[in-house]
């Protein structure tokens, strides 16, 4: 079940990223460096052109990187199927791969496809809660890099919106 | 002036588990207010953890993180008395720092 | 497919919908798609309980309370809120009360309005000028005190009073008001609150004449809601409730008001209280 | 209303109230009329005159969520089938697809709704309609399949028309809003909205 949905989201990823593949994701873990101290120097840091990306080419256009193999040792925890509201969506990632570097949480349709990356410094649990926005249902990505190759496993996000008259 | 961040960091065996809460807009630019003008972007975009100055977690964020971020994970090491500190650094410029006492 | 589908059973989409979260398995029954969605929504609630925005809000609250304030230079932290001057453990528990120095049955808020009024010599209307928050920067303080008095009663039993005979009169028109139909709509808090296990849309109701529901209920506000980015004290859940009921605006700390949640705290008494709490 | 029926009223509510010690719930409830007059202020669409309940308000009221007696429902039944006022053009059915979006529509009435703006029916928020729609309510019955199971000929048509527009004329306080006698919806959109309950082609009948 899991492979089969990963595989649907894979060929989603396919088909919007075209040739370029998931080539790009990859460098998401990259352009962190645990050993960049400091906030000053982080937020000169951010980067701009991954954030500002609308669609899966662009994201890879602006990370460049090789493409990540899809993998079963990512798992989401604490991630529901259905959010009854898009403002606040639990994401919990954890890594199961050897020497993984950092987690990045992307978001198929949002308008800017990168969440978040969070580095993993040597001594750091593999591992990540967190909440996001989410504009429409879609898949959410978890792309890891670990000893220096990327890997990336996808959930689909179900979301509700109710309520009485607004 | 932003307000403090809720911080809880918890030491089990060898293994410290931090959850912090950071009170913040993250404004994505998205949006319109009632005039129907572009509300503008505010958003934290990295977050620093440090533990005896090593750090222990580094984030770069984008305007999705939801507004009032909420933040969990784990490292090995830390003692009871040990301090964290946790740093955010919005596209303001704005710049906060809080520590937590591990537990 | 929609032949599968009797009357009152699901939907196709919700068919559609536990098809993807089963990774594109056969068509499921569509009964089963609508008790699998609300079980992953009950899912996305349990998630969002390990981290509570509406920390931000008690730990500011707590600031506001011990901050010298007001023409008086004054903190709240003399304010009797029913349990004596200063005391905030377990006192939201026993309100709504008849307070003797106001000649009043008052809720939290409407006491906070008059120890800012009386401690600290805010004029009315300086301490009603941000009585909810607006969703972006103009936070309020009242909801932020209201986070924190309340916290300071978390796990306490709810133990609200009627000896005093205001107090019982308020619950009884409270009782009167929960019932009233009025407005272009008909709606009264009954409509939505007086049944087990309804919804609107997917939202669950809870019943309110009963005492579990009331409980559940009254135990569980204030909330940080989510799809506000705010912290909503028990005021604001009636105003919103009115406001969407057709009615005119609730004043704030209105009588009215007070009665209702006179009402509906007594009918919680005996249940553990346990908010401020986390909402969609 | 007459007086005769007032006093009926009247009497049906001592009635319940019994021996029972303290005020009597007529003037409890009056006490709350009283107080909800001082403790609401008008804001935009949504004046104080809101707060002014008619007959069927009244005695819906002081139920306590239960349901009439029968002679309490005859009476208000009869009250409110007399305020139904049927198309002009006598047709029942309008547009389904529009009564799809009215059904959908939560705006409208609210001091916080634009007058000018859209005032929706928000069935879904009470009922199941199209199954394509999750999100739907249950304070009311399923409609899905509302003329398929019942009939879609004219007198099913006139009823749903008439449903739509005082429900309290066949369901005594009813929890639905009376669409049409308290001037929520045009008959225009009354008409649409059956049109969703009884035109073939609509989604709550496949």
């Amino acid at each position: 079940m899991d492979a089969e949905r990963m595989d649907r989201g894979r060929r989603a990823v396919l088909k919007q990223g075209g040739g370029a593949t998931l080539l790009a994701l990859v460098a998401a873990a990259g352009w962190l460096r645990p050993e960049v101290a400091g906030a000053q120097a982080q937020a000169q840091a951010w980067n701009k052109a991954a954030f500002d990306t609308h669609n899966m080419a662009e994201t890879m256009q602006a990370l460049g990187g090789g493409e990540p193999a899809q993998s079963k040792d990512i798992v989401f925890f604490q991630t529901p199927d259905i959010a009854e509201n898009g403002a606040v969506v639990p994401i919990g990632i954890t890594s199961n791969i050897p020497k993984t570097e950092s987690i990045a949480i992307l978001v198929e349709k949002n308008p800017n496809m990168l969440a978040a990356v969070f580095d993993i410094p040597a001594g750091t649990e593999p591992s990540v809660t967190t909440r996001i926005k989410m504009g429409q249902s879609s898949n959410i990505y978890a792309l890891v890099k670990a000893d220096g190759k990327y890997y990336v496993a996808a959930k689909d996000v179900k979301v509700t919106l109710g309520g009485c008259g607004g | 002036m932003a307000d403090p961040m809720k911080i809880r960091a918890n030491v089990t065996g060898d293994t410290t588990e931090v959850k912090v809460l950071m009170s913040h807009e993250m404004e994505t630019g998205q949006r319109k207010d009632a005039q129907g003008k572009t509300i503008p972007a505010w958003f934290i975009q990295s977050v620093t953890a440090t533990w005896n100055g090593n750090t222990v977690l580094a984030a770069q964020w984008g305007p999705a993180v939801s507004k009032n971020p909420f933040l969990s994970f784990k490292f090995k090491g830390g003692a009871k008395g040990d301090k964290v500190l946790i740093t955010w650094v919005d596209n303001r410029g704005d710049k906060r720092t809080d520590e937590a006492t591990i537990a | 497919m929609r032949t599968f589908v009797a009357p009152g059973m699901g939907t196709l989409l919700g068919a559609a919908l536990l098809a993807t979260a089963l990774g594109g398995a056969a068509v499921a029954p569509a009964l089963l798609a609508q008790s699998s969605a609300v079980d992953e929504i009950a899912k996305y609630r349990a998630a969002l309980q390990d981290g509570n925005p509406a920390e931000l809000w008690e730990a500011r609250g707590e600031g506001i309370w011990k901050q010298k304030r007001g023409p008086k230079q004054a903190s709240l932290e003399q304010c009797d809120l029913g349990l004596g001057p200063g005391v905030v453990k377990g006192a939201y528990a026993q309100l709504p009360r008849n307070f003797a120095d106001a000649d009043r049955v008052m809720d939290l808020e409407t006491r906070l309005l008059w120890c800012m009024a009386t401690l600290q010599g805010f004029s009315d209307a300086d301490s009603r000028k941000q009585l909810f928050g607006n969703g972006n920067e103009r936070k309020s303080d009242m909801e932020a005190i209201v986070a924190y008095v309340t916290s300071e009663s978390r796990g306490v039993p709810m133990n609200v009073g009627l000896a005093n005979p205001k107090a019982a009169e308020m619950y009884r028109i409270g009782e009167r008001i929960f019932y009233f139909r009025g407005g272009p709509h008909d709606f009264g808090c009954v409509t939505c609150h007086g049944d087990d296990a309804k919804r609107i849309r997917l939202q669950d109701l809870p019943n309110l004449t009963t005492k579990e529901g009331a409980q559940k209920a009254y135990t569980t506000w204030p909330a940080y809601r989510v799809s506000q980015g705010e912290l909503r004290s028990f005021q604001w859940r009636l105003y919103d409730c009115f406001r969407q009921q057709r009615f005119p605006e609730l004043v704030f700390g209105s009588d009215a008001s007070i009665a209702l949640t006179m009402f509906l705290a007594r009918n919680a008494n005996g249940a553990p209280f346990d908010a401020p709490a986390i909402k969609r | 209303m007459n007086a005769t029926t007032k006093l009926a009223v009247t009497f049906v509510v001592m009635a319940m109230v019994g021996c029972a010690m303290g005020p009597s719930k007529e003037e409890t409830a009056a006490k709350a009329s009283a107080m909800l007059k001082t403790s609401f202020k008008a804001n935009g669409q949504a004046g104080l005159d809101r707060l002014d309940q008619d007959e069927t308000q009244r005695v819906c009221s002081a139920l306590d969520g239960n349901a009439p007696s029968k002679e309490v429902a005859e009476r208000i039944e009869k009250l409110n089938l007399a305020t139904i006022k049927d198309p002009a053009d006598g047709k029942f059915l309008g547009d389904w697809k529009n009564g799809e979006k009215i059904a959908q529509e939560g705006r409208g009435k609210q001091f916080s709704d634009d007058p000018a703006g859209p005032v929706g029916a928000n069935c879904y928020a009470c009922h199941q309609l199209a199954p394509q729609e999750l999100s739907y309510g249950t304070i009311g019955p399923s409609l899905y399949q509302f003329a398929k199971l019942r009939g879609y000929g004219v007198d099913t048509q006139r009823y749903a028309y008439g449903k739509i527009y005082n429900p309290d004329a066949y369901a005594a306080c009813s929890n639905m809003p009376r669409f049409g006698h308290n001037g929520i919806l045009t008959e225009q959109q009354i008409k649409d909205v059956t049109a969703l309950l009884m035109d073939p082609a609509s989604p709550v009948n496949k």
